[in-house]
């Protein structure tokens, strides 16, 4: 029996659902890593400006938490936008908070972001 | 009619099976991590955009109250990515595998992971904590913040 | 022996509120929860109301709460339940009186997958023909009796009734991937809407809900496969 | 005062008849269905086994066979001219259901597949034949879904849980109905061309009934109490194997697959009853031969119930026995899984309500009451007629289990009921709208809806010294006791009596729910008030009809008497007495032979 094909528009709907299964499998060794490493291993006693800005400065960290910061907020922040979508069944309205809810997550990953990428500055400057 | 109310009830009247405790579960842990998530990226910031406050963060982050939220916290992540990632694998490579047996055994399963990987974090977690809880105690007297 | 059953109750010509009933009635263990209501009816209370027809599993009459889970009561036994029993409407639809349900928004859902054979070709003259393979692959969701029980234990329509459910997507799914129909891409349009299968967080109370022990979770699955993958086998 | 719609016409029931009806009625006119069920909920989707269709799919068959088969099968009491109609229009009929989309279970070639069913036969061998068309055991279900599927398709209009109680007829002819909204409580006036009966059957007469609770003889009650008769209502199918003290059905199918009837002694006596088709001889003779077996202290544990075997061990033995054969020549053997796959509703059925698993063990069966052979006379083109020269009552149909064409006579075959409802369904159907294109409207009477109302007072304002389901249950005892599967005049004359006692105790009953909406105690009394009517009608046809035919045997007539009985019964309710008539039964080319199975 040949398997039998149809075109189906790709949607945002579908591409949200892909993204959060597909950003889940990187998600893993990503924030696995980063809570085993931070949290459990070196823990927040061990924690300070210094480490910080030891941890920053190598490329690898400053990627890696790039990545950790793409990925696991905007997966985030979708599901946060998913739950919503459960109570909020005007479209106006929920068009309305999904903008804001863009608005939130473009901020913050800025915020975040730039804080990364400068860090490195900072911490070559104070040399 | 509110249906925020009516849902909130049936999450928690229905008598559901493994699957929509998983549900419920799989929903918390991941509005509890965003939200653990979200304060966290802005405080890291504060590393470059407020150092000040960034210290007095950090402070904050040794306290009793809220090791025991951190603690917490890597039980949702475990268990969240875990039952996220058995979600992702059986969607995207076997759906076939939605069948109610496998479906009860796997959550028990993801359940048994978490609990493998987050036991011995808690573990070390609460050594580190009380191995410096001496000097955080006296740091913390310092500030003033207790 | 004797059972103890607490029944909701809402009659909204003359109750503000809703309520639950307590009846006390002698039962079998191979009793049906129904038998009980019926008994209930007939030498307690002649103005409870409930629906029912076949009282055995296959009309899809009478989906309750029973004891928390979403049940048909001609399916469950009192020994399967024991002796103090709790019987609600099912959840996310209105309810007219006491265990029904506005069941139209539901059937509306139903309606709106396009749950119907289409194939413009003109027929031959005798059967069309399938392989027992190709029969085989959409078996399981026929057996669909429209119950609502599924739709009904799913949290996410109970969140936003807009959904179109695990019952609708099932009935989808039986022509989807019957190889003598035509409108799969149609009907995967549809569902590849916001109130479409994309609803479903794979909380499966549907499918324990299923008094026909449909794969409904599996269906749901397959049904998002085919619409990422565009393949329909 | 009560809404009033109008329509070219109107079907009252949506099961497979009403369904098929409507979906015809309206490619040409104007059409309503009105069911006090949503349509999904009808009794047909309860049909396990399958539809009869000569198709030869598996091995040699033809329509005639098909023919003569049901013709012995009523016992010679079935209309020849309608089964003619019926058996030649099945193949093409089942093509139809197929081309809208039914999932039939397939051949290994890919053709509709077919199993044995009790009575259908190959007519040069007198061996079974497999003629039942089948969609696993859910054939009446996957039935249901597809007409209902093809209805929405093509916009139908429906009326769900709209509860008819009335039927209203002027100057002779059909008029419309009146109907309560369950959700409202509210009267409404469907002024129609022509009406469709398709309401089902009546089995809740029975204490044992594999019937749903909505099967309480509606349509008949309305129109025998509108001086239409009731035709055949003595005749009334007991089938063999229901769950024990349930009723719930076990479909013939398990025979058809090789499953076998055992006593308390582990004999097959079917061997005795029916030498040559053994279990899958018709369902008449089948409890009649359990009923004999139970007498004679054969029941299991010397109770009312016997085994039935569908394990895998014993389905092999008796057909090694048999010498059956697949049709490629190779013997017939199942294996466990098997036996799932092509029953499991059956043994979900078992597991739930009895604990039993029959690919292990035996199951506990007894007759239940099955299905009603009687009921409103029409001729073949589903017009219904007021007496016995076969006067038409212009724009009244009937079609499917409420109706009598008569195409079952004194018993049914199996499988020939689902035959029946999409065939004279779909005749049903074309004729009806056929009738409305050339006819007006009939003047509605401006009071219309008040027989319904006195109807419904009533049962609201009795005394309530009496209980309704006190005489719902002693009704279904009495009947069940005596004219079930066994008759005596003693009985029969006990029960007629017992029946109209319970109709006068039925004045005292008072309905407490004095509520509006969804009020399903008022209908449910309103329901027993039809079935002590068929009740009654039931008994005296049969305390009249003094020989043995078919489903109506009798321990003090046990032959067949075709010289004074070859004839269908027409029974009158009139104030309190029913009165009965006759008319002759259509030949064609079948001649009476005694009948052996
Ligand atoms: C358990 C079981 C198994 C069977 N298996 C087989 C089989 O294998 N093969 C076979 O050929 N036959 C079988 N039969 C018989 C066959 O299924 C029925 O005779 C047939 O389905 C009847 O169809 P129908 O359309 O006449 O009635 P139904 O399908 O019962 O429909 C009746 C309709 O009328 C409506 N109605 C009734 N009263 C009113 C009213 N007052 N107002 C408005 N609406 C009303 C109901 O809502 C319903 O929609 C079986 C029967 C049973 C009970
Ligand atoms: C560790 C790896 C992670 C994996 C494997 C993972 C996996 C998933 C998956 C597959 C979903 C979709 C569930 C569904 O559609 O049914 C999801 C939802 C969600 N995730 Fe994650 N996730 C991970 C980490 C995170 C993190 C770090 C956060 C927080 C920032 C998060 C927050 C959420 C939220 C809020 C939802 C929506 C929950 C809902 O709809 O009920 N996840 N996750
Ligand atoms: S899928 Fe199952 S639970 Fe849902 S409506 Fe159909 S039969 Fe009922
Ligand atoms: S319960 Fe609901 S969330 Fe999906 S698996 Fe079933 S439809
Ligand atoms: S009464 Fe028919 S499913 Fe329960």
């Amino acid at each position: 029996m040949a398997t039998r094909q149809v075109k189906i528009s790709q949607n945002y709907e579908t591409i949200a659902w892909k993204w959060m299964r597909y950003s889940a499998i990187l998600l893993i060794p990503l924030v696995f890593g980063h809570v085993l490493l931070q949290d459990v291993i070196v823990g927040v006693y061990e924690i300070n400006a210094d480490y910080v800005a030891r941890r920053l400065g190598t490329w690898f960290f400053q990627a890696y938490d790039i990545a950790l910061l793409g990925f696991a907020f905007a997966h985030g922040v979708n599901g946060l936008r998913q739950v919503l979508r459960d109570f909020i069944h005007n479209p106006k309205t929920f068009r309305l908070v999904s903008i804001a809810l863009f608005i939130f997550w473009a901020a913050i990953t800025a915020y975040g972001g730039i804080a990364i990428v400068m860090a490195v500055n900072a911490k070559l400057a104070s040399l | 009619m509110s249906t925020l109310k009516n849902t909130l009830i049936g999450y928690v009247s229905y008598r559901g099976r493994e699957g929509h405790y998983s549900f419920l579960l799989h929903r918390l842990t991941g509005l509890g991590t965003l939200l653990f998530l979200t304060i966290h990226i802005i405080d890291m910031a504060w590393f470059y955009w407020a150092p000040d406050l960034f210290e007095e963060a950090l402070q904050l982050y040794r306290s009793w109250p809220y090791l025991i939220g951190e603690i917490a916290l890597v039980f949702a992540v475990y268990f969240h990515g875990i039952n996220g990632l058995r979600i992702a694998i059986v969607d995207m490579f076997a759906p076939n595998k939605w069948t109610i047996a496998a479906e009860r055994n796997a959550v028990r399963w993801t359940l048994v992971g978490s609990l493998i990987l987050w036991l011995p974090s808690a573990a070390i977690m609460l050594s580190h904590a009380i191995s410096a809880s001496n000097e955080a105690a006296q740091m913390l007297d310092k500030l003033g913040i207790f | 022996m004797q059972v103890t059953i607490d029944v909701f109750r809402f009659d909204p010509e003359k109750d503000q509120k809703p309520h639950f009933d307590q009846f006390v009635v002698e039962a079998e263990p191979v009793d049906r929860v129904l038998d009980l209501l019926e008994k209930i009816k007939d030498y307690h209370d002649g103005s409870l109301t409930f629906r029912r027809s076949c009282a055995h599993g296959v009309c899809g009459s009478d989906a309750m709460r029973i004891n928390g889970v979403n049940r048909l009561a001609c399916k469950v036994l009192v020994q399967d339940v024991g002796t103090r029993i709790k019987v609600e409407p099912i959840l996310g639809l209105k309810v007219k009186r006491d265990l029904i349900v506005d069941m139209e928004p539901f059937f509306d859902h139903y309606k709106s997958v396009l749950p119907y054979f289409i194939n413009d070709e003109a027929p031959p003259e005798k059967e069309r023909l399938q392989s027992p393979e190709a029969r085989e692959r959409f078996d399981d969701t026929t057996k669909c009796i429209l119950c609502a029980a599924c739709t009904t234990s799913c949290p996410s329509f109970w969140s936003d009734s807009a959904y179109v459910g695990p019952a609708a997507i099932v009935n989808a799914h039986r022509f989807i991937f019957d190889d003598r129909d035509q409108g799969a891409a149609q009907r995967l349009e549809i569902l590849n809407q916001q109130m479409g299968v994309w609803r479903c967080r794979t909380a499966f109370n549907c499918t324990e809900a299923c008094p026909r022990d449909i794969h409904i979770t599996q269906a749901i699955a397959e049904v998002k496969k085919a619409i990422t993958s565009g393949k329909l086998d | 005062m009560a809404n009033v719609h109008q329509y070219e016409v109107v079907v009252v029931g949506a099961g497979g008849a009403g369904l098929m009806a409507g979906l015809y009625a309206s490619k040409t006119a104007k059409t309503a269905v009105i069911s006090k069920l949503y349509p999904t909920r009808s009794h047909t989707g309860a049909a396990q086994g399958g539809i009869g269709a000569a198709l030869g799919n598996l091995e040699d068959d033809s329509p005639e066979w098909h023919t003569y088969d049901t013709v012995k099968g009523s016992d010679y009491l079935g209309d020849q001219d309608a089964i003619e109609f019926m058996c030649a229009a099945a193949p093409d009929v089942v093509y139809e259901l197929e081309h809208m989309g039914l999932p039939f279970n397939r051949t290994p070639d890919g053709k509709i597949a077919q199993r044995r069913f009790g009575g259908h036969t190959n007519n040069e061998t007198g061996k079974p034949v497999t003629r039942a068309c089948y969609a696993a055991d859910r054939t009446g279900h996957m039935i249901l879904q597809t007409l209902y599927q093809q209805c929405i398709k093509n916009n139908v209009t429906f009326y769900d849980e709209f509860h008819v109680l009335d039927f209203i007829t002027v100057n002779g002819a059909a008029a419309g109905v009146v109907a309560l909204e369950l959700a409202t409580g509210e009267l409404h006036i469907f002024h129609a061309k022509a009406v469709i009966f398709a309401t089902g059957g009546h089995g809740r007469v029975w204490e044992i009934t594999s019937n749903a609770y909505a099967y309480t003889g509606d349509g008949v009650a309305i129109t025998l109490r509108r001086g239409i008769p009731a035709e055949d209502m003595e005749f009334f199918q007991f089938h063999p194997t229901g769950i024990y003290r349930m009723g719930i059905l076990i479909t013939e199918g398990v025979r058809g697959e090789g499953g076998v009837l055992l006593n308390d002694k582990g004999e097959r006596f079917m061997d005795r009853y029916a030498p040559t088709v053994k279990d899958l001889a018709s369902r008449d003779v089948v409890s009649r031969a359990m009923y004999l077996e139970m007498k004679a202290g054969r029941g299991i544990g010397g109770k009312r119930y016997l085994h039935l075997d569908i394990t895998p061990e014993t389905v092999n033995k008796y057909a090694a026995l048999d010498g059956r054969v697949r049709p490629d020549g190779s013997p017939y053997t199942v294996t466990g899984e098997e036996i799932l796959k092509k029953l499991p509703d059956i043994i979900d059925f078992c597991k739930t309500y009895l604990g039993v698993d029959p690919v292990s063990q035996p199951m506990p069966v007894q007759p239940t009451a099955h299905y009603a052979m009687g009921g409103i006379p029409t001729n073949v083109r589903t017009e219904i007629v007021i007496d016995e020269n076969n006067t038409v009552m212009p724009g009244a149909y009937a079609a499917g289990e409420v109706a009598c064409v008569s195409v079952h006579g004194a018993n049914r075959l199996g499988t020939n009921s689902l035959l029946d409802i999409v065939v004279f369904g779909k005749e049903a159907g074309i004729n009806a709208a056929e009738f409305a294109r050339g006819a007006s409207f009939q003047p509605l009477p401006d009071d219309a809806a008040d027989f319904t109302r006195q109807q419904l007072d009533a049962l609201r304002n009795g005394s309530g010294k009496e209980r309704a389901a006190d005489i719902a249950r002693e009704m279904k005892e009495v009947m069940f006791d005596h004219v079930g599967v066994f008759r005596i005049e003693e009985g029969m004359q006990q029960a007629l009596e017992k029946v109209r006692e319970l109709k006068q105790r039925f004045k005292e009953v008072r309905v407490e729910d004095q509520g509006s909406r969804f009020n399903t105690e008022l209908l449910n009394t309103w329901e027993l008030s039809n079935l002590l009517d068929l009740a009654e009608v039931t008994a005296a046809s049969a305390l009249a009809r003094k020989e043995s035919r078919g489903a109506h045997a009798r321990d003090d007539f046990q032959e067949r008497d075709d010289k004074n009985w070859m004839k269908h019964t027409l029974a009158w309710l009139k104030d309190g007495d029913v009165e009965l008539r006759y008319k002759p039964v259509t030949l064609t080319k079948y001649e009476p032979k005694k009948r052996v199975y």
